[in-house]
């Protein structure tokens, strides 16, 4: 039996999230680099992860299969394709620059209590979801899946809920209880979903009698397992609500404004750029493999609702005051992009949508992290307190722009490609979803830049004049994203290498042959 | 050889990184490591000139493929090279007034402390451009095409300080964004009609496909234009943009970025031929965009934008005979060059003007400057000559032979383009007469500034006259050596194509009525502005003054109809993402609330109660069993 | 006779039990009650035993009965110890269950 | 009874039983939820549970019927009435319902399920019939222990376990460890004069020359009863016997004679109130 590696990359960080808890009260600094440690070694197990998957090879790699539940046939069941590695990578690469960004994030808890070790929690709660997310990308068995898609809310919901942000206008008071309110609805909202989802999983096994993926994907090919139309839709509406919430898409997507605004930046990032992306990896992986039919009836809507986030999503950050709730509000129109790229049916859509997931990951990181570095030096949220820190934080002002410029999709950079594949994707085949969402990367540089404009650009504030430029520990979060945006956005072959035969299985699996072009099909 | 082709963009792109990068240390060199890679690219690009030059004229294409740059099943987008005779003449006048205006702006931004960051813009600037000249599929073209508006957006901002430059910055980039809009729209239209977007086999397959598909590519890649080379309706952006330092409204705003919309056009020669009704808009925004602004033009007082309205106007010629077909190709990329010399040389004029007078850009406050900066005086004046058609100058044989292929567009048509081109000449003439009196002739007119410094009028450094004298020379010669013995024609013929244009009335006749026109317009211009003094406090006007002014009211449209229309409907929809799709959500929060509300006095916590309800619950259940059983 | 008598008896025992858990107060009383119920599903296992012809529901019955006088021992404890601190042996003296 | 009798048939004799003391069984169950004290209940429950015992051995467990007796009815429903000495053997339930509803509840859902319960088994089909011969051929015990320390063992083991708990717990529960120094009687007496009442002993209970019963309270001046005097315990259980109304009404008899004798007015009497209950 050959290492179990997928195992390794959720066990290591598991086993650090209880060390690191465990570290005395005392030794806090030891706690983060332990940490840290933890988070870089989860990262070389995750690049020999790629490193050991074959693009070109069998659908599921590197599995794993050991029994667990035996009465309901729940097993432990471990497997990555392409689109797996990818997410499972961009997680990995991720977590070490969250917890470098918090360093500092919860020392201000500390108080006098011996028993009190909020440091030691906030990093051990962070390599938690690191376990959980990373699991959930590998689980080819639905309900081991759903366990970890659901127990990935509890320590977001201390994240978000115990460490938000200090801001100094209100009091401590105030904040904290907007904070508590923030938790509750993301808790809320995500718990709706996964109840919903837990009937449709069990919904499952009754009609598949197993829980695991590749056999009832199997069953469904060869025909042994057939399902009502009904029943299939009615399934596939379960996991894809539940999926919808998470992603978030509209009308759905009001938790993570109030989420992503109360969180600190790394938590938020967290959120959106790892959390999240559960959401859009498993429509991917589970709704158009298990229900085929039933995700092209839905289609339709599902593009429409995409359609709304997109827009919507951008102009309501056009309209935001506080500069997390704008990030948060951008990324919403973000999904939207990914769900409209999944469901286009298309590879270019599906292809574009998985890059999009990896692309948007690091941007949203790096333009979130710059802006959690910049709200730490005023102390607000509110674009409106600041003006002209580019003349005393150049550096600081330089990475904001780039990250902005990678929201704004700008090419030469990560999202452009993956946004533009989506956009062809779904032109090929609904032209006129496509020209509308095309409005969207309008949009996006209209916020981008008047949040740009508003914050670095003019006079300088009295209350910015003595702002620090980024200092060397922060150039280390933002550094390497932007050098991996720049080269993602130049030479994206890599990872599309490793998507593109998982896409083309999926798309198989959904029965969809791209459209031919006009001209070929002509001949 | 081909591989010098990446180099060419290598060069300035390594400035760029290493300037933006490098931190203060390189503050003291930064200027003239930009200066030395922009000219280093200059260099290759004239390598590579004499290369093409040595090779037949039906084989000097060459390509160069890199990587594989997008690959995903059906849609594969590569990192690939094209140089050929219309690549190459971008090339040369890219890189080469790109390094006469980096040489400008050594002494230009002397005084600035960010100037090395000026210079990593401008090497960004360079590399951009010449990936969008150089690009062989649309996709890459539209990373130069988005890399320019960057470079351009941190050009036009670069004063950040100052709030009017940051919105300025910030429109231009989002009025380009609406012309990238059309630019992607047209790629997908491409993928789903060809399956590709690389120029070759797009252009391969125009023949087979249906007139409307192209026609809709077509204006697609006009809407591109229109918001690169600010046409109207996209044409709002340009005098703003004259908020960014001088050397880069002569490189970006007046050279090079603009005309990208012209080499778009040229570019897609093919699509356009193929859809004539395409070609009808063309012309009609290239006509309609020259009177447009030449009329801003003549109305403005500071001298930027009044160039600015300028550089809209003659664009216009460069896209109305685009528009015109095969006829107007070559001549539309000719005009482009001459345009780029004597503009540039202008501007740079301006900005040396600006520079001797305390970067006062109001010509009411100038007068009488010939006699203090004469180097100045006798370029911008070869350059206003220029740019007016005197006889003999590049401008002459350019914008001769465009309204020459308007008239020769035939039928009414024809007379209704070829008429405005006239009118156009008219006009230019009278308002750049405007702007050589205001400037260089009559009496000085200039005040102490509010801190109560009086200019000092004094000629600029060595660093800002040579390039404008090397540009002088441009601007004169230029068109004379493109034009002798068709040699232009000849060198672009095997990438857009000729077809000799036949105007209803000889090309002399055409030619005599433009010189008549000219001379109407500089000598109306001399009866206003040189027989009389001018105020200093501009007259209140005619209301198309006023209008002409604000822009002919565009601004105010869009200011009234997108931006307060986009403020209502940003504010309208927060407000309804919190109080509509929140509120349901916590509506039925609150109602699940008041229900267990009502639900928890059934708990008055009494053991023996709860007790009930289990017995009463193994009852049903006990109930249901034996239901189920009897079923 | 047949001996599904005994089940019926059982039955009915096992009802009277439960409602007198129901309607009593009296903390004792209500645990006397519960022994009832606990007694009804004895004679229910061991006439089951009988028509099944093996031990295994005399076994059962028979740890009901352990575990029932370990029930009792801490029950009574408990009734014990709450009359010291309450002075009361009635179960309806406090809704501490209310929220 | 022999046991092949047990396991096969159901003899006239068992039938005769069944009748005479499931009836008996029937009666003490419903007595123990009716009887208004616990003692009552208590002795009602074991004779039911005797009752339960007899149908055990006629069916076939021998063992678990004498079981019943000896640890049933024997030891538990001994416990039972210890405690119920402990909390006041005469304390009498009021049978008054106080929780809305839950008397009607109650007997609705005894009466449901019940119906339900007998309809159940009458539906079942338990036709077929195996009787105890072969199962208890080694007799009852044997089998049973056969069982026990072969198939059950675990479960045997952790009832083992189970007990000692419960006897821990038990202890647990109700000992009550003395965690200060008992108070000396000087010390007691300084925190009477701190708290400021009582001073002297506690008034004795009993009214002189009439009732001297530790149950019944002293009377006030004005004949009201006073609490105070009854032993702690008693009044917890609620077993004050009170006789003042007996003597108010002596009272008032002499009142009267009284104010007849000396013809005086109606309202000039002394009002006579009962000041405990109106401090209550």
């Amino acid at each position: 039996m050959s290492f179990p590696l997928l195992t390794a990359t959720v066990v290591l960080p598991a086993v650090g999230a209880i060390a690191t808890a465990a570290v005395p009260a005392a030794q806090r600094t030891a706690a983060k680099w332990l940490a840290l440690v933890v988070s870089l070694a989860t990262l070389v197990l995750a690049a020999l992860v790629v490193v050991r998957f074959e693009p070109g090879g069998s659908r599921y790699q590197l599995t794993e299969s050991h029994a667990w539940i035996k009465d309901f046939g729940v097993r432990y069941e471990l497997g990555v394709d392409g689109i797996a590695v990818a997410l499972l990578a961009l997680t990995a690469l991720l977590i070490p620059f969250v917890i470098l960004a918090g360093w500092h994030d919860a020392d201000t808890l500390e108080t006098g209590s011996r028993r009190w070790r909020p440091t030691q929690g906030f990093f051990a709660l962070i390599l938690a979801v690191e376990a959980m997310v990373i699991l959930s990308f590998e689980a080819t068995d639905v309900f081991l899946f759903y366990i970890f898609f659901e127990a990935m809310l509890i320590p977001m919901y201390f994240l978000i809920g115990g460490f938000g942000d200090r801001a100094h206008e209100h009091g401590e008071k105030v904040a904290s209880t907007q904070r508590s309110y923030a938790a509750v609805k993301f808790l809320l909202y995500n718990l709706v979903g996964g109840l919903i989802m837990l009937a449709a999983v069990i919904g499952l096994y009754v009609q598949a009698g197993t829980f695991s993926l590749p056999e009832i994907v199997q069953a469904r090919a060869n025909g042994s397992l057939h399902m009502a139309t009904g029943t299939e839709r009615w399934l596939f509406l379960g996991f894809f609500f539940a999926f919808a919430v998470k992603a978030p898409l509209w009308p759905v997507h009001t938790w993570l404004p109030n989420a992503m605004g109360e969180a600190t930046a790394p938590v938020a990032v967290l959120i959106t750029a790892v959390v999240d992306k559960v959401g859009t990896f498993a429509m991917l992986r589970f709704c158009l493999q298990l229900f085929p039919e039933a995700s092209k009836w839905a289609t339709p809507v599902i593009l429409v609702l995409a359609l709304i986030s997109i827009v919507y999503g951008a102009l309501l950050a056009v309209g935001q005051r506080d500069i997390k709730r704008l990030v948060a509000y951008a990324s919403i129109s973000h999904f939207g992009f990914i769900i409209m790229g999944i469901f286009a049916m298309t590879s270019q859509g599906q292809s574009g949508a998985t890059l999009y997931m990896v692309n948007h990951g690091i941007s949203t990181a790096a333009l979130m992290l710059v802006a959690g570095f910049l709200i730490s030096r005023r102390g607000s949220r509110l674009i409106a307190d600041y003006g002209g820190v580019q003349k005393v934080a150049p550096v600081l002002a330089g990475t904001f722009l780039i990250g902005g410029l990678a929201t704004l999709s700008l090419p030469g950079l990560a999202p452009f490609v993956s946004e533009f594949l989506v956009l062809v994707g779904t032109f090929a085949r609904h032209p006129v979803i496509g020209i509308i969402a095309t409005f969207g990367i309008v949009l996006a540089a209209l916020y981008t830049l008047v949040l740009y404009q508003r914050t670095m650009t003019g006079p300088v504030k009295p209350e910015v004049a003595e702002m620090p430029d980024l200092r060397v520990r922060e150039v280390l979060v933002v550094a390497p994203l932007i050098v991996l945006l720049i080269f993602l956005g130049v030479y994206p072959k890599p990872v599309a290498d490793i998507v593109n035969p998982a896409v083309k299985q999926t798309m198989s699996d959904v029965h969809q042959t791209d459209p031919k072009p006009e001209v070929e099909a002509a001949k | 050889m081909e591989n010098l082709i990446a180099l060419l963009i290598a060069a300035p792109l390594l400035g760029a990184a290493v300037l933006l990068c490098g931190g203060r240390r390189l503050d003291a060199v930064g200027h003239w490591i930009g200066t030395l890679l922009a000219g280093l690219s200059f260099v290759f690009g004239a390598l590579l000139f004499a290369d093409m030059l040595g090779k037949a004229a039906d084989h000097r294409t060459v390509t160069q493929h890199l990587f594989s740059w997008i690959p995903v099943s059906g849609f594969q987008a590569d990192v690939t090279f094209r140089l050929d005779q219309l690549s190459m003449t971008f090339v040369l006048l890219i890189t080469g007034v790109g390094s006469l205006i980096h040489l400008y702006s050594v002494g230009y931004m002397e005084h600035d402390e960010r100037r090395r960051r000026f210079f990593g813009y401008l090497n960004l600037f360079l590399a951009a451009m010449l990936l969008l000249v150089l690009a062989d599929n649309y996709l890459l073209l539209y990373v130069g095409w988005e890399g320019v508006g960057l470079a351009s957006y941190l050009l036009i901002g670069f004063w950040q300080h100052k709030p009017s430059a940051a919105t300025a910055a910030k429109k231009a980039f989002l009025v380009n964004r609406v012309g990238d809009m059309g630019l992607s729209i047209a790629i997908m239209l491409m993928f789903t009609t060809f399956g590709t977007f690389a120029f070759g086999p797009v252009f391969a397959d125009v023949s087979g496909t249906g007139e409307g598909k192209l026609t809709a590519i077509a204006l697609m890649l006009l809407l591109a234009a229109c918001g690169k080379s600010a046409q109207v309706p996209l044409q709002s952006w340009l005098g703003d943009a004259m908020e960014g330092p001088t050397p880069v409204s002569a490189l970006i705003h007046a050279a090079t970025m603009v005309t990208a919309g012209v080499y778009l056009i040229v570019r897609s020669g093919a699509v356009f031929n193929a859809a004539p009704d395409a070609q009808l808009v063309v012309t009609v925004v290239g006509a309609v965009t020259l009177l447009f602004g030449a009329i801003v033009g003549c109305a403005k007082d500071d001298i930027k934008k009044a160039l600015a309205g300028s550089t809209m106007s003659q664009i216009g010629y460069m896209v109305l005979a685009a528009g015109l077909g095969p006829i107007g190709y070559v001549f539309a990329i000719m005009h482009l060059v001459t345009h780029g010399f004597f503009k540039a040389g202008l501007f740079l004029g301006a900005g040396s003007v600006m520079h001797g007078m305390n970067d006062e850009v109001d010509m009411r406050k100038y007068g009488g400057l010939r006699k203090y900066m004469p180097v100045t005086f006798v370029t911008f004046g070869l350059g206003y000559l220029a740019i007016i058609g005197f006889p003999g100058l590049s401008g002459f044989f350019s914008k001769d032979k465009i309204i020459e292929a308007a008239f020769a567009k035939g039928g009414t048509e024809g007379w209704i383009l070829g008429g405005a081109a006239l009118l156009g000449a008219a006009i230019t003439a009278y308002y750049m007469t405007r702007v050589m009196i205001m400037t260089f002739f009559g009496e000085k007119r200039w005040q102490p500034d509010e801190h109560g410094h009086e200019p000092h009028p004094h000629e600029s450094p060595k660093s800002m006259t040579i390039p404008m004298i090397v540009l002088a020379f441009g601007s004169v010669f230029a068109g004379g050596l493109f034009s002798f013995g068709d040699r232009f024609l000849h060198w672009l013929e095997p990438v857009t194509g000729h077809q000799e244009g036949h105007p209803p009335v000889s090309a002399a006749v055409v030619t005599g009525a433009t010189l008549v026109v000219l001379l109407v317009g500089a000598g109306i211009a001399y009866v206003q502005y040189g027989r009389r003094p001018v105020p200093v406090v501009a007259p209140r006007g005619s209301l198309l003054t006023r209008a002409a002014r604000r822009d002919l009211l565009q601004d105010d449209f869009n200011h009234v109809v997108l931006v307060r229309g986009g403020e209502h409907l940003t504010r309208s929809l927060v407000y309804m993402d919190h109080t509509v799709v929140d509120g349901v959500v916590n509506g039925t929060a609150a109602s699940v609330g008041g229900l267990s509300g009502r639900l928890r006095r059934l708990q008055n916590g009494y053991a023996r109660s709860y007790a009930v309800s289990m017995f009463g619950g193994a009852a049903v259940l006990v109930a249901l069993t034996l239901l189920m059983r009897a079923v | 006779m047949n001996p599904v008598n005994y089940l019926y008896l059982a039955a009915l025992l096992f009802t009277i039990g439960a409602t007198g858990v129901l309607i009593r107060r009296n903390a004792i009383v209500v645990f006397m009650c519960v022994e009832l119920m606990l007694n009804a599903c004895n004679l229910a296992f061991v006439t089951f035993s009988r028509m099944h012809g093996n031990l295994d529901g005399q076994i059962i019955a028979f740890f009901t009965m352990v575990v029932a006088a370990a029930e009792v021992v801490v029950g009574l404890a408990i009734i014990v110890s709450l009359f010291r601190t309450r002075h009361s042996a009635s179960v309806d003296d406090a809704s501490l269950m209310k929220l | 009874m022999s046991p092949q009798l047990a396991a096969y048939t159901t003899s006239t004799g068992e039938a005769f039983q069944f009748w005479v003391l499931g009836t008996v069984a029937v009666i003490g169950a419903l007595c123990t939820v009716f009887m208004k004290k616990a003692v009552h209940s208590a002795l009602c429950l074991a004779g039911t549970m005797i009752v339960l015992a007899v149908f055990y051995l006629a069916n076939g467990a021998y063992f678990l019927g004498i079981v019943q007796i000896v640890v049933y009815t024997g030891a538990i429903m001994m416990l039972f009435l210890f405690v119920v000495m402990l909390v006041g053997v005469t304390a009498a339930d009021s049978l008054k319902e106080t929780i809305k509803g839950q008397r009607w509840l109650a007997l609705v859902c005894g009466l449901g399920f019940g119906v339900l319960l007998l309809a159940g088994i009458a539906n079942a089909s338990l036709k077929d019939f195996n009787g105890l011969g072969r199962a208890n051929a080694n007799g009852n015990v044997e089998g049973l222990a056969a069982l026990i320390f072969t198939k059950y063992v675990f479960a045997f083991e952790i009832t083992g376990v189970l007990l000692i708990t419960a006897a821990v717990g038990a202890m647990v529960l109700t000992h009550r460890e003395r965690t200060e120094r008992a108070k000396t009687q000087r010390e007691l007496a300084e925190q009477r004069v701190r708290e400021g009442k009582h001073l002297p002993p506690l008034p004795a209970p009993g009214v002189y020359a009439r009732h001297n019963a530790v149950d019944i309270a002293g009377l006030l001046p004005d004949g009201t009863p006073s609490e105070l005097t009854v032993n702690k315990t008693l009044r917890d259980r609620g077993q004050i016997r009170d006789v003042s109304d007996e003597a108010i009404a002596d009272l008032k008899a002499l009142e009267q004679r009284a104010a007849e004798r000396l013809e005086r007015a109606e309202d000039e009497r002394p009002a006579l109130k009962r000041t405990e209950e109106a401090s209550k």
